[in-house]
C-alpha cells in the first residue's frame, strides 16, 4: 500500500468534487471582498459553481465504473446520478430560498458555503466505498447543516433547532461509529468490497456483524429520519428557516439514499436477512408514525416533517426488499420524493414573505381564487406525495411495493397501503383548503422569477413523469445493476 | 374508420379540451370556456359513435391498441373494448355532454375549472374503461378521483369538504388495496400487467380470495355496496348537480365493470366461495338502503340511495353465475345511468330555482312546471321499474336469475318492487303533487329550452332502451356468456 | 285482413291517440283531444269486432312483433296471442273505453285538465290492450304495470287534492305488492320453462306436474313448483283485481274522476286479475291447492267487502266495494274451475258496473259533485235516464233474472257448490249470503239516492251552480244507455255459448266443473225457470226486500240496528280496521324501520362508529403521539437509544439461542 | 500468573469507568469536563498497551489540550444555574440504571460469547524499528489522501460555522472604520451656523 | 497479554455509562454533549483495539479521522451552544421547546 502514486487519472473520476471544494474556497474568498449589497454576486456565484459541477458530473454519466483513492471512492453509474441530483436539488433550493433570504438577511456568503460544503459531503457520501469516507462525507454534511440551521443565529426558534439537530446528530453518529466498529471487528476491513467478500465468504464474525449492524442502522435511520429515529425531524425542520428546512430535508436525502445503498446493499447484502428485519420494523413504525402524526399538525412545515417520515418508511419498502428491483425502487421513489419536498417546501418559500413566513396550513386558504397556476402546482405537489396517478409519485409507490411485493412481504404492503390512506387525508387538507375554502386575504406573491419558474418546472416535472416514468426508472435500473 | 385509434381518441379528445378550457378560461367571461367546451364534450361522443357501429358482436376485444409504456414493469398502453366496456364509454361521453349542457346558466363560479374538470374526468373514466393494463387501468381510475374531489368540494353545497373529503378517502382506500393485488398478479405471472394475462392465470385458492377481497374493497366502494356505502349520499346531497350526474351516472358503473372485469375472471373460485357474502351484501343494499331511501328528507340524499339500492341489483345479477343475472346486471348499470343521471338533472332544475333540496320546501310543483312534472313522473317511474322504461330491464333479468339460484333470495330482490315505488313515487307526491306548497313553489317557471334538451334525450334514452333493449342485449351477450363460461372454469392450479 | 293487422290496429289506434292528445292537446285544444282519442278507440273497437268475427270464424293468432330482448338460450318478445278469450277482453274493453270516452266529454267538461285526461284514458286503453293480447308474460307484465301506471296517474288526476294523491299512492304499492308475487311467479315460470310464451309453458306445463317438480322454499318442506307458480301469480291478481287482503286500494281510488273508476276500476283493469287466471287455467287446473287458495281468497273478498258497501254513505264507494265483492264472485268461480263462469260475469260485470258508475257519475254532476247520499233522495224525477239504466245496473248487479248479472252469478254460486276444489262449501255458504247482500246493497243505492225524501240543499252554493239537478247532457246518457242494453241483454244471449258453448275452446282449460254444470244446463231461460226453485234466487229478492223495508218503508230503522249493532257497524265502518292496521303497520312500520336503519344502521355505527369513529381514532392516536413529541431533546435521545435498545434485544434473544 | 500489562490494563480500565461515572454524576460541569480529561487520559494510557502510540498522544494533545479546553471555555463563559440543572437529578436514576444495565449486560454477554478468552495469542509484537507514527503517516497521506482532504474541508466548515455563528459586530464595541475616516471632509462635519444676535432688553 | 473481549467489554461499558449519562444528565446540555464524547471514545477504544487485534492499521487511521471529527463537532457544537445562549439566557433544556407536538 506503500506504493500509492496519484496521476490525474486516479483523481479524475472525483473531478466534480475536486471542482466542487476549489470553488467553494474561491466563493469563500470572494464573498470577503464583497459588500453586503453585492451579495447576489455571491448568490449567482454559488449557483454557477453548483450548477456548473453539476454540468461536469453529467458529462461523467455513463462512464464505465471507477474505484479510486485505494478503494475509498467509488463512480459508477448511480453515484453520478445521484450527484448530478445532488448538485441540482441544493442549486434549485437555494433559487427558491433566495427571495426569503434576502428578507431576513441571511444570504451570506456563509450561508452559502456552508450550503456547497454540505453539498461535498453529500457527494463523498455518494461516491464513499469505504466506511472511513461514508463517515467524513456524512460529517462534513451534517456539520454543515446544524450550522445552517443555527445560522439565522437571532432566533430563538432556529438555534433551538440547531441545538437539537446537532445534539441527537452527535449521538447518532457516536451509534454509527460504534457499529462500525464492530463491523470492523468482524470482518476485519473497513472497506466495503472487502467487507462483503469477508460475509460472503464466511471469513466474518456473523454475531459480532449483528451487533454492529444493529447500531449500523440506527445510525442511518436517524439520517434518513426513519421512526424511532425521527424525532429530531419535525423540530428542525420546524424551527429552521425554510431554506435552511429544505437544506437539510432536500438533498440530504438523496446522500442518505446512497449511505443506505453503499453500506447495506454493497457492504453488507451478505447480512440482508438481517437488516431487513430491522428495517421491517422501521417502515412500519415510520409509516405509522409519520401519517399519523402528521394529522395532526396545523404547521405545514412540521406536517410536512411527519410526510417526511412516513415516506422514508415507504422508501424503506423498497429496499428491505434488498433485490436490485428494490434499490431502483427506493431510489426513484428517493428522487421523486426530493422532488415533491422541493416542490412543497418552494411553495411555503413563494408565498413568504418578510415578516411572513406562510408555514401555516391556513395561510394556504383559497389559493385557488388568488392564483389558480400556483394552487395546480401545490394540488399537484400534494397528490404526488399521496401517491395519486397521473403523477410521479404514484409511481414511486408501486415500484417501492411492488418491491417488497416480490419479497414477500405481502402484509407489509398491505398495512402500507393502509397507512397511506391515512396519510391521504391530510395531504387532501391542503388542497382543501386551497380550492374549497374562502382566502384569509394574507396571500400576496411576490419571489422572484426563479422561484416561480422552479415552481413551475417540478409541477410540469412531475406531471411528466407521471405520464412518462419509464425513462427515469429505466435509468435507475441501470444505476443499481451497475452499483451491485 | 380503420386504423383510427379511437380509443384513444374517446380518451384525449375530452382531456385535450380540457386543458384548452383551461388555458382558455377567463371568471370573467366563461362564455369561450363554456362552448370550448360543449364543442369538446359533443366532439368526445362523436369520436365514440364508431365504437357503436363498428362494434363486432363477439366475445374479443376490439378497438384495440397496444403501445409499449413503462418497460421496467412491463405496463403496456393497451386498450381495448368488449361488450362490457362500450355501451359504458358511450354512456359516459353522452353523460359528459349533458352535463356540459346542464352547468350553462348553473354554474357561475369558476366556471373553466369546473368545465375542465368534467371533461378531463371524462377522459379518465373512458381510459377506465377501455384499460386492459391494470396499471394502465389503475392511473385512470385514481386519477379520476382528483377532479371529483375537486367537482364535489368546490361547487357543492355546504357540507361540501365533507363529503369531498369522505369520498376521496373511501375510494382511495378502496382502490390502494386493489393496486396491491394487481402487483401481487403481477409477480405471479411473472411480469405482466395485462388484465387478460390474469385471466388466464391458475391462482391457489387462498391466495384468490385474498386477491378477491382486496379488489372488493375498491369496486364495493364505487358501487358502492352496502356497508360501505355511506360515502355516497353524502357526496351526491353536496356534490353539484352535474358531479352527481356523473356520480350516479358512470362512476359507480366503474365499480360493477371492475367486478366484471377483475373480480370475477381473475378470482372465479373465490367468487363462487363468497357468492353468499355478495349476495348478502347486494341484498342487504335492496332491502336496507331501500327502507333508509324511504324516510329521506333531501331529495338528492334519497335518491342517491335509491342508487344504492339499484347498484345492489347489479351486483346481485353478477355474482348469481347465469346468464340472467350478468345479462341484467349490465342491462341494470346502463339503465341506471339514464335513469339517475335523469332524477339527478331534475332535481338540480328545481334546485336551481328555489336553492332548495328539502322535499318538504316543495309541493304542488306540478301546478307551475307541468312539463317538468310530467319528465319528473316519467323518470320517476322508471326509477320504480316499471315496464317499457329501461329501470326494469335489469331488475327483471336479474330476478329471473335469480329465482333459478334461490328463491328467498329473489324474493327478497323482488322487495325492491315495493321499496322502489314507494320511496319513489312518495317523493314525488310530496313534491309534484298537492297544493302549491310555498311562495317560492309559486313563483316557479317552467323548463326552458336547454333544460328540455337533456330532459327529452334522457327520456328519449330511457324509453327507447325499455322497448327495445335488444340490440343492447346483442352487443353485450357474447362478451357475457364468455365470461360466465371463464368463471365457471376452476382456476385452482392443481 | 290479416288478424295481424287488426290486431295492431287495435292495441296501436288508442296509443297514437294518447300520444297525439297528449303532445298535441294543449295547442290544438279541447276538441282535437276528444276527438281524436275517440276517434282512435273507436278505431280499435272496430277493429277488435273484426277480429270477433273473425276469430269466431276460427282464426287464431299466436304471433311474435318484435324481439324484445335475447340472452343465453332465451328470447323474450312482444307478441299477440287473439283467441277467443283474447278477442272477447278485447271488445270489452274497447267497448266501454269507448263509452267511458263519449261519457268523459260531459263528465269532464269544464275540467282544466281535459285533453290530459283524454290522453290518459287512452293510454289506459293501449296499455289494456296489451296486456290482454299479450302471447307471453313478459308482455303480460308490461300491460299490467302499464295500467297500474294509468291507475296511478288517474287516480291522482286532481292531483292538488291531498286524498286523491294519497289514493293513488296507496294505489301503486299496493299493486306492487301483488305485482311482487306476481313477478316472482313468471321468475318460476321462466326458470321452470325457460321461455315465457304461454304456448310453451302450457304445452310443458303438464309434464312439469307430472314429474312433481318441487321445490322446498323453507328446508324440508317441498311444495310443489306449480302450485306456487300459481299462487304467486295469483297473489299478482289480488292485487290488481284487489282481492283480500290487498283489496284496500280499490275504495280510496274513487277519488279519481268518475270515468276512470267506471272504466278502470269497474271494468276492466281489476279484472285483469281474474283475465291473467283464466288466461292460465292449463297452470292452473294442475294445481289443486293453488286453486284452493284462489277461491278461499274470493270468498272472503266476496262476501265481507259486500257486507261493508252496507255502511257506506259515499255513492261512489258503495259501487266500489260492490264491485269487490262481484270481483270476489269471479275469484271464486276461477277458483272453483268454472273459469269461464269467471270470464262470463267478468263481461256482465263489465257492462252493468260501468252503468252504476257513470250513473253514479250522472248523479255526482248533478248534485254539484256532492258524494253523499244522505244528501240526495228523491232524484228519480228529477234524472229519470239515470234513474232507469241505475236500476237495471242495480237489478244485474243484485242477481235478479233476466238481467245479465243473474246468468253469470248464478252459474258461479252453482259451480261453487258443484266444484271439487278444496274449500268450495266454504265458498258455496258465502257466495249465496253474499248474494243476498248485494242485492240488499243495490237498492240501498237507489233507494237512497233515488226514492225517498229530497234531502239535497237547493240553494245556490255560492258557486254559480246553483237550482235543482237536471238530467245530464246527452253525451253522459248516451253512454249509460248504450251501456244499459248489454247489462240487461248479454248475459242471457251469451251464456250458451261462453260458458257451455266451445267458444273459450282452446283458450281455457276445460274443468271438471264445467262439464258437471253442462251436464245440467238447459238454454237461459231454463235457467231462469230453474233459478225460481234455488237458494240463490230468493236470497238476492229477500235482499231487495230488505233494501225496500229499510229504506222506503221505514227509514227509521237502519239507524235502530246501527244503534243495535254497535261493534258490528264499527266494524263495518272501519272497513275492518284494514287501512288503520296497514298504515300502521305497513307504512309506519317501514317508515320506523326506515329511520331506525338511517339514523342507527347509516349514521351511528356505519358512519358514526366505524367511518367517523375510525378518523376520531386515528385523531386521537395523532394527538397522543404528538404529544410524544414533547420538544425535550433528552426524550428524543430516549427514544433513539430504546429504539437501538429494542432492536439490539429482539436480535440479543435471536442470537443468545446459538 | 498476572502480568504487568493486564495489571495496567485494569488499572487503566477501573480509573476509566469511574472518571467516565464521575462526568455524569458530578453536580459542577467544570468538574465533569476535568473527569473527563481524566477519562481520556487513561484511555490513551490504555492505547499505549495496544502499540497504538500516535493516536494515545493525539487524543491527549486533541482532545484534552483542544477540545476539552473549549468546554471549560464555554461553562465558564456562560453563567450557568446548576441548581436548575440538577433538578430532579436522581430521580432519572431507575430509568437510566435500568437501561444502562440492560444494555451494558446485552453487549457484555454478546461480546463476552463471542470471544471468551482466545484472540490473544494471534497478535505479535510489533517488530524493533516499527514506528507508528511513521506508518500512519505513510497511509495518511498516501492511501488516505482523499479522506485527509475531506477532514480538511471539515475543519474549514468548522471554522466558518464557527465564526458565522458567534462573531457579532455589536452595537455598542467602539469600533473605527478607517475609510470613512479617511472619507472625512469638513463638509461633512462642520456645519456653519449664523445665530442671530438677540437684541439687548 | 489482554484478551481482546477485556477491551471490548470496557468499550461497551464506556458506551453504556455515555449512554446512562444522557439519561441522567437530562438538563445540562453541556454534561449531555460530555456523555456523547463518553461514547465516542468508547467507539475509538474499539477501533483501536480491533486495528490491533486485526494487526491492521485502518482501524487505527479511523480513529484519528474520528479525533478530528470529533474536534470540529465540538467547535460547532459549542457555538450553536454560545449562539442558543445568547437567545435564551439558558442551556437548560427544559427551556428548549419552543418547537414541539
Amino acid at each position: 500500500m506503500n506504493t500509492a502514486t496519484f496521476s490525474l487519472a486516479t483523481l479524475a473520476p472525483a473531478m466534480p468534487e475536486i471542482v466542487l471544494a476549489i470553488l467553494v474556497c474561491v466563493l469563500l474568498i470572494v464573498d470577503a471582498w464583497l459588500k453586503p449589497s453585492e451579495r447576489h454576486i455571491s448568490y449567482w456565484l454559488a449557483i454557477v459553481v453548483l450548477v456548473g459541477t453539476a454540468v461536469l458530473a453529467a458529462t461523467t454519466l455513463g462512464r464505465p465504473t471507477v474505484v479510486t483513492f485505494q478503494g475509498l471512492f467509488v463512480a459508477d453509474l448511480m453515484s453520478q446520478l445521484l450527484k448530478v441530483a445532488t448538485l441540482l436539488t441544493v442549486a434549485a433550493t437555494l433559487m427558491l430560498g433566495r427571495s426569503y433570504l434576502e428578507a431576513r438577511g441571511l444570504l451570506s456568503g456563509e450561508f452559502l458555503c456552508l450550503a456547497i460544503f454540505g453539498t461535498l459531503g453529500m457527494m463523498v457520501m455518494i461516491s464513499a466505498q469505504h466506511f472511513l469516507t461514508l463517515y467524513l462525507g456524512l460529517e462534513l454534511m451534517a456539520l454543515s447543516q446544524y450550522a445552517i440551521v443555527a445560522l439565522q443565529r437571532d432566533s430563538a426558534r432556529a438555534t433551538e433547532a440547531g441545538m437539537k439537530y446537532f445534539v441527537l446528530g452527535a449521538l447518532s453518529s457516536g451509534l454509527l461509529l460504534y457499529g462500525m466498529s464492530m463491523i470492523y471487528g468482524a470482518t476485519g476491513s473497513l472497506e466495503l468490497t472487502r467487507v462483503a467478500y469477508a460475509i460472503e465468504h464466511g471469513q466474518s464474525h456473523a454475531m459480532l456483524g449483528v451487533f454492529g449492524l444493529v447500531f449500523v442502522v440506527a445510525g442511518i435511520a436517524f439520517k434518513l429520519g426513519a421512526a424511532p429515529f425521527h424525532m429530531w425531524i419535525p423540530d428542525v425542520y420546524h424551527g429552521a428557516a425554510t431554506p435552511a428546512t429544505l437544506l437539510v430535508g432536500g438533498a440530504p436525502k438523496i446522500a442518505a439514499f446512497a449511505f443506505i445503498m453503499r453500506l447495506l446493499a454493497n457492504g453488507l447484502q451478505g447480512m440482508s436477512g438481517d437488516w431487513q428485519q430491522m428495517l421491517v420494523v422501521l417502515a412500519v413504525a415510520s409509516m405509522a408514525v409519520g401519517n399519523i402524526v402528521a394529522i395532526a399538525q396545523t404547521n405545514l412545515k412540521r406536517m410536512l416533517a411527519y410526510s417526511t417520515i412516513s415516506h422514508m418508511g415507504f422508501l424503506l419498502l423498497g429496499i428491505l426488499a434488498a433485490t436490485n428491483s428494490g434499490y431502483s425502487s427506493a431510489m426513484f421513489y428517493m428522487l421523486v420524493y426530493v422532488l415533491m419536498t422541493l416542490g412543497s417546501f418552494g411553495m411555503i418559500l413563494l408565498l413568504s414573505r418578510a415578516g411572513f413566513e406562510a408555514e401555516d396550513i391556513d395561510d394556504f386558504r383559497g389559493l385557488n381564487d388568488k392564483s389558480k397556476w400556483y394552487a395546480f402546482v401545490m394540488l399537484v405537489i400534494m397528490f404526488s406525495l399521496t401517491g395519486l396517478p397521473p403523477t410521479a409519485g404514484f409511481f414511486a409507490k408501486l415500484a417501492v411495493l411492488e418491491a417488497a411485493l416480490e419479497a414477500g412481504y405481502t402484509w407489509l404492503v398491505v398495512v402500507a397501503v393502509l397507512l397511506s390512506v391515512v396519510g391521504a387525508f391530510y395531504y387532501l387538507r391542503i388542497v382543501r383548503l386551497m380550492y374549497m375554502e374562502a382566502p384569509g386575504g394574507e396571500i400576496t406573491i411576490e419571489p422572484r422569477a426563479e422561484t416561480r419558474w422552479i415552481l413551475s418546472a417540478i409541477a410540469v416535472v412531475t406531471l411528466a413523469l407521471g405520464v412518462m416514468p419509464s425513462w427515469l426508472m429505466d435509468l435507475c435500473v441501470r444505476a443499481i445493476t451497475a452499483s451491485m | 374508420m380503420p386504423g383510427m385509434p379511437i380509443l384513444s381518441l374517446t380518451i384525449w379528445v375530452p382531456i385535450a379540451f380540457g386543458v384548452a378550457v383551461l388555458a382558455i378560461g377567463r371568471d370573467a367571461s366563461p362564455a369561450p370556456a363554456r362552448w370550448t367546451a360543449l364543442a369538446g364534450s359533443v366532439l368526445g361522443f362523436l369520436v365514440c359513435i364508431p365504437l357503436w357501429t363498428g362494434f363486432q358482436p363477439v366475445a374479443t376485444m376490439q378497438f384495440t391498441e397496444m403501445a409499449p409504456w413503462i418497460a421496467r414493469f412491463n405496463v403496456n398502453y393497451h386498450l381495448g373494448v368488449d361488450g362490457i366496456a362500450m355501451p359504458l364509454i358511450l354512456l359516459n361521453s353522452l353523460m359528459t355532454v349533458l352535463v356540459v349542457i346542464a352547468h350553462w346558466e348553473v354554474i357561475t363560479d369558476k366556471v373553466s375549472q369546473y368545465l375542465a374538470a368534467f371533461l378531463i374526468m371524462s377522459g379518465l373514466i373512458n381510459g377506465v374503461f377501455a384499460a386492459l393494463d391494470a396499471i394502465l387501468f389503475y392511473v385512470f381510475f385514481e386519477a379520476m378521483l382528483i377532479p371529483m374531489f375537486l367537482i364535489i368540494g368546490v361547487w357543492g353545497g355546504p357540507n361540501r369538504v365533507y363529503a369531498a373529503v369522505k369520498f376521496f378517502l373511501y375510494t382511495l382506500l378502496g382502490s390502494l388495496l386493489m393496486l396491491a393485488a394487481f402487483i401481487y398478479l403481477y409477480n405471479a405471472t411473472n411480469g405482466s400487467f395485462e388484465i387478460l394475462d390474469f385471466h388466464r392465470l391458475q391462482i391457489p385458492m387462498t391466495a384468490q380470495v385474498l386477491i378477491f377481497l382486496a379488489m372488493f374493497m375498491s369496486f364495493a366502494v364505487k358501487v358502492p355496496m352496502w356497508p360501505v356505502h355511506t360515502w355516497l349520499p353524502d357526496a351526491h346531497v353536496e356534490a353539484p348537480t352535474g358531479g352527481s350526474v356523473i356520480l350516479a351516472a358512470i362512476t359507480l358503473k366503474i365499480g360493477g365493470y371492475g367486478f366484471l372485469r377483475f373480480n370475477l375472471p381473475i378470482a372465479p373460485d373465490a367468487a363462487h366461495l363468497l357468492d353468499g357474502f355478495m349476495i348478502t351484501l347486494s341484498l342487504v343494499a335492496v332491502v336496507y338502503i331501500g327502507l333508509v331511501a324511504l324516510v329521506q328528507a333531501d331529495m338528492k340524499k334519497l335518491i342517491a340511495y335509491s342508487s344504492i339500492s339499484h347498484m345492489g341489483f347489479v351486483t346481485l345479477g353478477f355474482f348469481i353465475f347465469n346468464a340472467d343475472g350478468l345479462l341484467g346486471g349490465m342491462m341494470q348499470m346502463v339503465s341506471h345511468g339514464f335513469i339517475s343521471a335523469a332524477m339527478f338533472l331534475c332535481v338540480g332544475v328545481l334546485y336551481d330555482r328555489v336553492h332548495s333540496r328539502s322535499i318538504a320546501d316543495y309541493g304542488g310543483v306540478a301546478n307551475r312546471m307541468p312539463v317538468f312534472a310530467a319528465f319528473f313522473v316519467l323518470f320517476a317511474m322508471a326509477n320504480s321499474g316499471l315496464p317499457g322504461t329501461s329501470g326494469f330491464i335489469g331488475e327483471f333479468l336479474v330476478i329471473l336469475g335469480t329465482l333459478k339460484v334461490s328463491f328467498w333470495y329473489a324474493f327478497l330482490a323482488a322487495t325492491t318492487l315495493i321499496f322502489g315505488a314507494a320511496y319513489t313515487l312518495w317523493m314525488v307526491k310530496r313534491v309534484i303533487y298537492g297544493e302549491v306548497a310555498n311562495e317560492q313553489v309559486a313563483a316557479l317557471q317552467d323548463v326552458d329550452r336547454r333544460e328540455l334538451v337533456f330532459l327529452v334525450l334522457l327520456a328519449v334514452a330511457v324509453m327507447a332502451m325499455g322497448i327495445y333493449p335488444k340490440p343492447l342485449a346483442d352487443a353485450m351477450n357474447p362478451t357475457l356468456l364468455e365470461l360466465l363460461r371463464h368463471v365457471m372454469q376452476s382456476k385452482v392450479a392443481g | 285482413m290479416d288478424l295481424m293487422i287488426l290486431s295492431c290496429i287495435a292495441a296501436f289506434a288508442p296509443l297514437a291517440g294518447a300520444i297525439l292528445a297528449g303532445f298535441l292537446g294543449w295547442k290544438l285544444g279541447r276538441a282535437f283531444a276528444h276527438s281524436v282519442t275517440i276517434a282512435s278507440v273507436a278505431i280499435s273497437f272496430v277493429a277488435s269486432a273484426a277480429a270477433l268475427w273473425m276469430v269466431g270464424g276460427g282464426a287464431r293468432l299466436d304471433a311474435e312483433l318484435y324481439t324484445w330482448l335475447a340472452g343465453d338460450g332465451f328470447r323474450l318478445q312482444v307478441g299477440f296471442l287473439v283467441d277467443r278469450l283474447t278477442v272477447t277482453m278485447m271488445c270489452v274493453v274497447t267497448f266501454v273505453s269507448l263509452m267511458v270516452h263519449i261519457y268523459t266529454i260531459g263528465y269532464m267538461a269544464d275540467d282544466p285538465g281535459y285533453q290530459r285526461f283524454f290522453s290518459y284514458i287512452s293510454l289506459f286503453t293501449f296499455a289494456m290492450m296489451m296486456l290482454v293480447m299479450a302471447n307471453n308474460f313478459l308482455q303480460l307484465f308490461f300491460g299490467w304495470e302499464a295500467v297500474g301506471l294509468v291507475s296511478y296517474l288517474l287516480i291522482g288526476f286532481w292531483y292538488t287534492r291531498p286524498t286523491a294523491i294519497y289514493a293513488n299512492l296507496k294505489a301503486f304499492l299496493v299493486n306492487r305488492v301483488g305485482d311482487f308475487g306476481f313477478l316472482l311467479g313468471i321468475g318460476f315460470v321462466f326458470a321452470l320453462f325457460g321461455t315465457l310464451d304461454y304456448g310453451a309453458v302450457f304445452a310443458e306445463a303438464p309434464r312439469f306436474a307430472v314429474a312433481g317438480a318441487s321445490v322446498e322454499l323453507i328446508p324440508g318442506l317441498p311444495w310443489s313448483l306449480t302450485s306456487i307458480i300459481c299462487i304467486c301469480l295469483f297473489i299478482g291478481a289480488m292485487g290488481k283485481s284487489a282481492q283480500f287482503p290487498l283489496h284496500v286500494w280499490l275504495p280510496d281510488s274513487m277519488e279519481g274522476p268518475t270515468p276512470i273508476s267506471a272504466l278502470i276500476h269497474a271494468a276492466t283493469m281489476v279484472t285483469a286479475g281474474i283475465f291473467m287466471v283464466a288466461r292460465m287455467s292449463p297452470l292452473f287446473e294442475l294445481s289443486p291447492a293453488a286453486l284452493s287458495f284462489v277461491i278461499v281468497i274470493g270468498a272472503i273478498t266476496m262476501f265481507f267487502m259486500a257486507l261493508v258497501a252496507l255502511v257506506q254513505y259515499d255513492i261512489k264507494r258503495v259501487v266500489a266495494y260492490s264491485t269487490l265483492s262481484q270481483l270476489g264472485y269471479m275469484t271464486v268461480a276461477l277458483g272453483a274451475g268454472a273459469y269461464s263462469a269467471g270470464i262470463f260475469h267478468l263481461m256482465t260485470h263489465a257492462f252493468f258496473k260501468a252503468v252504476l258508475f257513470l250513473g253514479a257519475g250522472s248523479v255526482i254532476i248533478a248534485m254539484h259533485h256532492e258524494q253523499d247520499m244522505r244528501r240526495m233522495g228523491g232524484l228519480r224525477k228529477y234524472m229519470p235516464i239515470t234513474y232507469w239504466t241505475v236500476l237495471i245496473g242495480a237489478l244485474a248487479n243484485a242477481g235478479i233474472p233476466p238481467f245479465s248479472g243473474f246468468f253469470s252469478k248464478e252459474s258461479i254460486v252453482e259451480a261453487a257448490l258443484v266444484s271439487h276444489t278444496p274449500g268450495h262449501m266454504f265458498a258455496y255458504v258465502l257466495a249465496v249470503a253474499g248474494v243476498f247482500v248485494s242485492g240488499l246493497y243495490s237498492f240501498r243505492l237507489v233507494f237512497f239516492a233515488f226514492h225517498g225524501k229530497e234531502r239535497f240543499d237547493l240553494h245556490d252554493d255560492g258557486h254559480g251552480h246553483g237550482g235543482a239537478p237536471h238530467e245530464s247532457p246527452w253525451v253522459v246518457t248516451l253512454p249509460l244507455v248504450l251501456l244499459a242494453i248489454p247489462s240487461v241483454f248479454i248475459g242471457g244471449l251469451t251464456i250458451a255459448p261462453m260458458l257451455y258453448g266451445d267458444w273459450f275452446n282452446g283458450a281455457i282449460a276445460k274443468t271438471a266443473t264445467m262439464e258437471h254444470m253442462a251436464g245440467e244446463f238447459h238454454g237461459a231461460l231454463g235457467m231462469m225457470a230453474h233459478a225460481l226453485t234455488t237458494l240463490p234466487f230468493w236470497c238476492a229478492v229477500a235482499g231487495v226486500a230488505l233494501a225496500w223495508f229499510l229504506y222506503i218503508r221505514r227509514p227509521d230503522l237502519p239507524a235502530v240496528i246501527k244503534a243495535r249493532c254497535g261493534v258490528l257497524a264499527t266494524i263495518l265502518e272501519r272497513k275492518y280496521g284494514f287501512d288503520e292496521f296497514n298504515d300502521w303497520f305497513f307504512a309506519g312500520g317501514a317508515r320506523r324501520v326506515g329511520m331506525g336503519l338511517a339514523k342507527w344502521g347509516d349514521r351511528t355505527i356505519i358512519d358514526g362508529i366505524m367511518v367517523n369513529g375510525t378518523a376520531r381514532l386515528i385523531g386521537w392516536f395523532a394527538g397522543a403521539a404528538r404529544r410524544m413529541q414533547t420538544g425535550f431533546i433528552y426524550h428524543y435521545a430516549f427514544t433513539m437509544i430504546l429504539g437501538v435498545l429494542a432492536i439490539l434485544t429482539w436480535f440479543w434473544l435471536q442470537l443468545a439461542r446459538f | 500468573m498476572i502480568n504487568v500489562t493486564l495489571v495496567l490494563f485494569y488499572a487503566f480500565g477501573a480509573t476509566l469507568l469511574g472518571s467516565g461515572l464521575a462526568v455524569i454524576l458530578v453536580r459542577n460541569p467544570v468538574h465533569a469536563a476535568l473527569w473527563l480529561v481524566l477519562a481520556f487520559v487513561q484511555a490513551s494510557g490504555l492505547w499505549l498497551l495496544l502499540h497504538a502510540e500516535f493516536l494515545a498522544i493525539t487524543l491527549v494533545l486533541v482532545y484534552v489540550g483542544a477540545v476539552m479546553v473549549l468546554f471549560l471555555f464555554v461553562v465558564m463563559m456562560l453563567d450557568i444555574n446548576l441548581d436548575k440543572l440538577r433538578e430532579g437529578f436522581w430521580g432519572n436514576l431507575p430509568l437510566a440504571a435500568g437501561v444502562g444495565l440492560l444494555m451494558a449486560g446485552e453487549m457484555v454477554v454478546l461480546l463476552w460469547r463471542s470471544f471468551g478468552a482466545e484472540r490473544i495469542a494471534t497478535v505479535a509484537s510489533p517488530p524493533a524499528g516499527y514506528s507508528n507514527t511513521r506508518a500512519l503517516g505513510q497511509v495518511l497521506y498516501t492511501d488516505y489522501v482523499f479522506a485527509f482532504e475531506i477532514a480538511a474541508v471539515i475543519l474549514l466548515v468548522a471554522i466558518v460555522a464557527a465564526i458565522a455563528l458567534t462573531l457579532r459586530h455589536r452595537k455598542e464595541t467602539k469600533y473605527q472604520d478607517p475609510r470613512t475616516q479617511l472619507a472625512a471632509t469638513k463638509a461633512g462635519r462642520l456645519k456653519i451656523v449664523n445665530v442671530p444676535s438677540e437684541e439687548r432688553q | 497479554m489482554i484478551p481482546l473481549s477485556h477491551f471490548l467489554v470496557l468499550g461497551a461499558l464506556l458506551f453504556a455509562i455515555g449512554v446512562v449519562g444522557i439519561f441522567m444528565n437530562r438538563k445540562n446540555l453541556i454534561v449531555l454533549l460530555m456523555a456523547i464524547e463518553l461514547m465516542l471514545l468508547a467507539v475509538n477504544m474499539n477501533f483501536v483495539v480491533f486495528a490491533h487485534f486485526l494487526g491492521d492499521l485502518s482501524g487505527q487511521v479511523f480513529v484519528f479521522f474520528i479525533l478530528t471529527v470529533a474536534a470540529a463537532e465540538s467547535a460547532i457544537g459549542l457555538a450553536i451552544l454560545v449562539a442558543l445562549f445568547r437567545n435564551l439566557r439558558s442551556i437548560n433544556v427544559d427551556d428548549l421547546r419552543s418547537l414541539h407536538g
